[in-house]
């Protein structure tokens, strides 16, 4: 789950790390009481989750209350939901720094850089000797003189050292009580007075580790679109692209196989969803939202040991009766229970193929008009 | 021969009354794997498929001695059955369970790094030798994917692994020992830590890797290659070729974030190690007859 | 810090462990209240440090009102301050279960024996067979299964078990919590519908730790006599003993070897006072102390580093001027500035001597009425 | 010879510009130590007795690499200090501070063990091989009790260690390495752990150990000596022969609880194991006498 970054900053907030004053405001209500609280001037800032919001004009700085006014209706116009209105901030640097795992060595991996508002990437690729990377082992505490020696490398001195210690426990406290993959603040901002502020942050917390783990519910602008959302709201895995092959595959490594087979064979996906694991008894809902992205074909690939093959030719047979699809649908449904898939499908004069790359060719000619 | 489960090899059951320890009990058994008891909590005395129950690993250990064991827990509870597999002195762990949070894995792999234990998983199918025994749930009754044979299989997969490996055997092949490293994004044991154990394993004479975009695992292979550590034939597939940038699509482990972990840069690396690289499941069998013919 | 047995049920019944229903009575207060709310038959207990409180009377057991007064106007009158007034339990087992470290491995030791109610030390020399040890290593947390095979041994089943498993995990987590020297439950009951409670309550809190750990006032019932407490809390380690010779020495080990010296040759501590460390400057507050316990004789023996003989002897000076004690005052002040520390002694008449066993001599010839 | 510290070991004083660190800088650079760094954070580039100080640790053995650390740092840091020192791969640490926390002990004594360092302390006086160098503070110049020789000193206190040395001294002999144990109940090193080095020092003829009731200390040193593991001669004098029962007198250490820890057992073990037993401390130089004549 990755939180939005007013989410983060009120992690960080009730942790004791500095943010700015912030007052969020949701589409279609005013954004008058937010600038009184605030003043001018203050950023506007979307609350979505795509990256680079500030070259995407999703991050505007405004002056007047006309300005914010403006700016306000311009991004609710785009689509935005919810935008955080923030006091401005004096910058003297901004710093970069992070935690996550480093999953060879089983550690938790701070990284730091003196040139923040960078993405880390970006600083990876171009910079890599300006990053300043200091490991915890699992089992063992971040300790005090790790924190100095990062900050005395981020050359901070006086009240910003002192701060910067601080705030590096603590980001490590959260990281770790949260189940976190990712905790960054960037950019950490040193002020003209000489205090840090976190003026932006990134918190991804693991799912899986969700049953310890205080919830968030879903909300819309997490996903691209509104069938990702409502898949996802029903725990179905569903990713949407622009082509017209549906997948309806059980397994994550061999959708990602047959999302490269669809390709390599010049078709095109319409959407990737995972018919395997907890869902594989379920093939009604994952049908109905395979055909949402109107797809020309619908290619059903599985090879299970668990999810049987022949619970899931019957729930294609029951979901072609329910739905109806106009369009025709191409099944390698292998794995346990295989041979009495094959008959169940035959019932629906489906003939079950058992080899994947005669399945996706068929499909790629299919939704190129072929048959 | 096999690298981890062999004929003889004695093999404890964690979590074996639950539904799934007691389903893949049976077929365990059935493909002829030695398992010498089963722990459950609260449960000792019971049996479940004729294999005593005890309350503790400490309790089955002291009674039965296995070498080995099989988790079938829940993932909330993954980590405490693995330390109390190390803590009983069992060196060999198979973790089943997916959806176990990261922090339990570092923590997990910490611990069998400690001990000098192997510990594969979470989020695997398991470990296979065909033919021979099992600690995990492979349907080794499909004679197109589980025959026994020269070809150490290693995959981060499950769906796919029956996939590749139905063309391995197509090709003419069979498998010595097949070992899940599992889907998430910190499995206990890595691909490159197998390596030494498929070298010195006569019985296996080349190795097919079932790799996927994201981390930095099949580049550890390669570089393993270059050190002269691996010196066998190595065929591998890599899902994901065209998957889309900074989508988590699938595994846990399978995400490309910052150009790290890219199937090009995987695929680049291990052509450079020498391996070859298979373009899609199908030509895997073809390169292994190719590169064993060299 | 050694906690009273109701400041150690606080911080069970906080962290969730069960305990008796109690009411804390102070001496000089009525304890109608108390029993109107407890009812009867209950408990009433001695808030004090000694051991073995039951043999010693200061726990009883009573059925009415009447008896209740009578008992506690017992205690009050034995100078007990705290009254602890408790439900009775119904008993069906008692379980012994303690956390303390263990020292050469680094571990926290936790030790659980089904013969509860009985001294641990009782039953590590009676029947250490029954003593179930269960180890978690510094950096590591007590596991779950680690509890569970611990309740498994106690032959722990159904609801207790499980309230046993937490409440050992509880047990652990304020064990390193409170920097903890011991926490200990014994008895733990288990009762007729099986279920734990905590019956009593020890719980030790490392004195270096303080600065990270909530403070508790001393009181005079931690204490054996009025001295011990008041030296306590002006932050000078003393003891009180029955002889006649008063020692003022410093350093821990050579106070130690100067209290068996004395011994050895044949005379009698009347208290062990350190004047080294911090309080090597405070020889004035130092030999007030050691004047209460009216010794025959002072016997004073340094050899320091740290702790200057020179302004040690200064302080024994200035002490001996301002309290003009009657008796012999023996010194044997060494290590740093040794030799300015004789004349300073010379100028009031002392003689300081080189010799330890020297000075001890002398002092047990002074306390048994030679020179 | 030294088991812990030579004319060259280069030492780093952590702490060294607080008022304590300081002044033992003076002292320690007195007797002939080769101190090479300091190090306070925040004072880099300040100097102390002409001795360098950095900001951290991993900075100073960057630029001058000690092979060893003596800590003057407050109690309450004296645990995130040693960290520091064993993370920057020194392996030679001596913890001057008194009133460290036992579970801060007790993660220090791990991480040495882990990383298989000598952690010495806390609530020690230290390390002093007379005449040629020091980490501590032992009045050195106190010619009566600091003179070089062939016995090795081991003690569990400070003053008393200047009393019994004193006797050492009188009866004719030095000291090779006098080892400060320190005098909590979780030294970092423990009394038994220093044998094997005195044991293969050609420096040392025989040993003197100032124990005190308490702990197991003693007791460990005795099984040592049983199990052969140190042959040379042995002299101990063990403080708390008459203290009562269950009072804490002295040293944290100093308690006795459950029949562990009495000095009756002590000393019968020790005497059990071949070692002279001083009944007071001026009978110490003359057991020394009597067992090396053996």
């Amino acid at each position: 789950m990755k939180l939005f970054e007013y989410q983060a900053k009120e992690l960080f907030q009730e942790a004791g790390i500095t943010v700015p004053e912030s007052v969020l405001v949701k589409a279609g209500s005013s954004i008058d009481q937010a600038t009184d609280k605030i003043g001018f001037p203050c950023v506007l800032k979307s609350q979505v989750m795509q990256g680079g919001r500030g070259k995407a004009g999703l991050i505007q700085f405004v002056k007047t209350q006309s300005e914010a006014k403006e700016k306000f209706d311009y991004l609710t116009g785009r689509g935005v939901q919810t935008i955080l209105v923030e006091q401005a901030i004096d910058i003297a640097r901004e710093i970069y720094i992070a935690i996550t795992i480093d999953p060879v060595d089983c550690s938790t991996l701070i990284m730091a850089s003196s040139e923040g508002g960078m993405d880390i990437e970006e600083l990876a690729a171009t910079m890599p000797e300006k990053i300043i990377r200091e490991k915890v082992a699992a089992f063992r505490e971040l300790e005090i003189f790790q924190t100095r020696d990062v900050m005395f490398k981020l050359g901070l001195t006086g009240n910003a050292f002192k701060q910067g210690v601080k705030l590096l426990l603590t980001m490590f406290k959260l990281f770790r009580c949260y189940d976190a993959e990712l905790v960054e603040i960037n950019p950490l901002v040193v002020t003209g007075d000489g205090n840090l502020i976190a003026a932006d942050g990134k918190f991804i917390i693991d799912d899986n580790a969700g049953f310890r783990q205080q919830s968030y519910s879903l909300s819309r602008d997490q996903f691209d679109s509104d069938i990702e959302f409502e898949a996802a709201k029903e725990g179905i895995p569903y990713l949407q692209f622009d082509g017209d092959i549906g997948l309806m595959c059980a397994g994550a490594g061999l959708t990602n196989a047959i999302y490269d087979l669809v390709n390599y064979f010049g078709g095109r996906v319409a959407n990737y969803l995972e018919f395997g694991g907890p869902n594989y008894r379920r093939a009604v809902e994952a049908m109905e939202f395979t055909l949402r992205n109107k797809p020309k074909v619908i290619l059903i690939v599985t090879f299970g040991t668990i999810a049987r093959a022949d619970v899931m030719a019957q729930g294609i047979v029951d979901a072609v009766k329910k739905l109806n699809p106009e369009i025709p649908i191409v099944t390698a449904i292998r794995g346990t229970g295989e041979e009495e898939a094959d008959k169940i499908l035959k019932t629906i004069g489906f003939e079950n193929l058992s080899d994947t790359e005669d399945a996706v060719k068929k499909a790629v000619a299919l939704a190129k008009g072929g048959k | 021969m096999s690298i981890f489960i062999e004929k003889d090899t004695r093999v404890l059951i964690q979590g074996i009354t639950g539904s799934e320890g007691s389903f893949w009990t049976k077929h365990i058994l059935g493909i002829g794997t030695n398992v010498v008891a089963g722990v459950t909590p609260g449960k000792k005395g019971q049996k479940v498929e004729g294999i005593s129950v005890y309350n503790t690993v400490r309790e089955a250990v002291a009674e039965t001695q296995p070498d080995a064991s099989v988790l079938f827990v829940p993932p909330k509870f993954a980590k405490d059955a693995v330390f109390e597999a190390l803590d009983a002195g069992i060196r060999k762990v198979v973790v089943i369970a997916e959806g176990i949070p990261v922090h339990d894995a570092l923590q997990m792999r910490k611990a069998a790094m400690n001990e000098k234990a192997m510990v594969v998983g979470g989020n695997t199918s398991g470990v296979i030798t065909p033919g021979v025994a099992m600690m995990g749930i492979f349907p080794y009754w499909i004679d197109r994917v589980y025959k026994q044979g020269n070809i150490g299989i290693m995959t981060r997969s499950g769906s796919l692994t029956n996939e590749v490996t139905a063309m391995v055997i197509k090709a003419g092949f069979g498998v010595s020992s097949l070992m899940g490293v599992g889907g998430d994004s910190v499995p206990c044991t890595r691909f490159a830590e197998f390596l030494p154990l498929y070298e010195k394993d006569t019985a296996t004479q080349a190795v097919v890797m079932i790799g996927e975009l994201g981390g930095t695992m099949e580049e550890e292979v390669a570089e393993a290659m270059e050190a002269g550590i691996f010196t066998k034939p190595l065929v591998a597939f890599i899902g994901g070729r065209t998957a889309p940038v900074g989508k988590k699509m699938g595994h846990a482990g399978a995400i490309v974030s910052g150009g790290q972990g890219t199937v090009a840069g995987k695929i680049e690396a291990l052509e450079k190690a020498g391996a070859l690289v298979a373009d899609r499941p199908s030509a895997t069998g073809e390169l292994l007859k190719e590169i064993l013919k060299k």
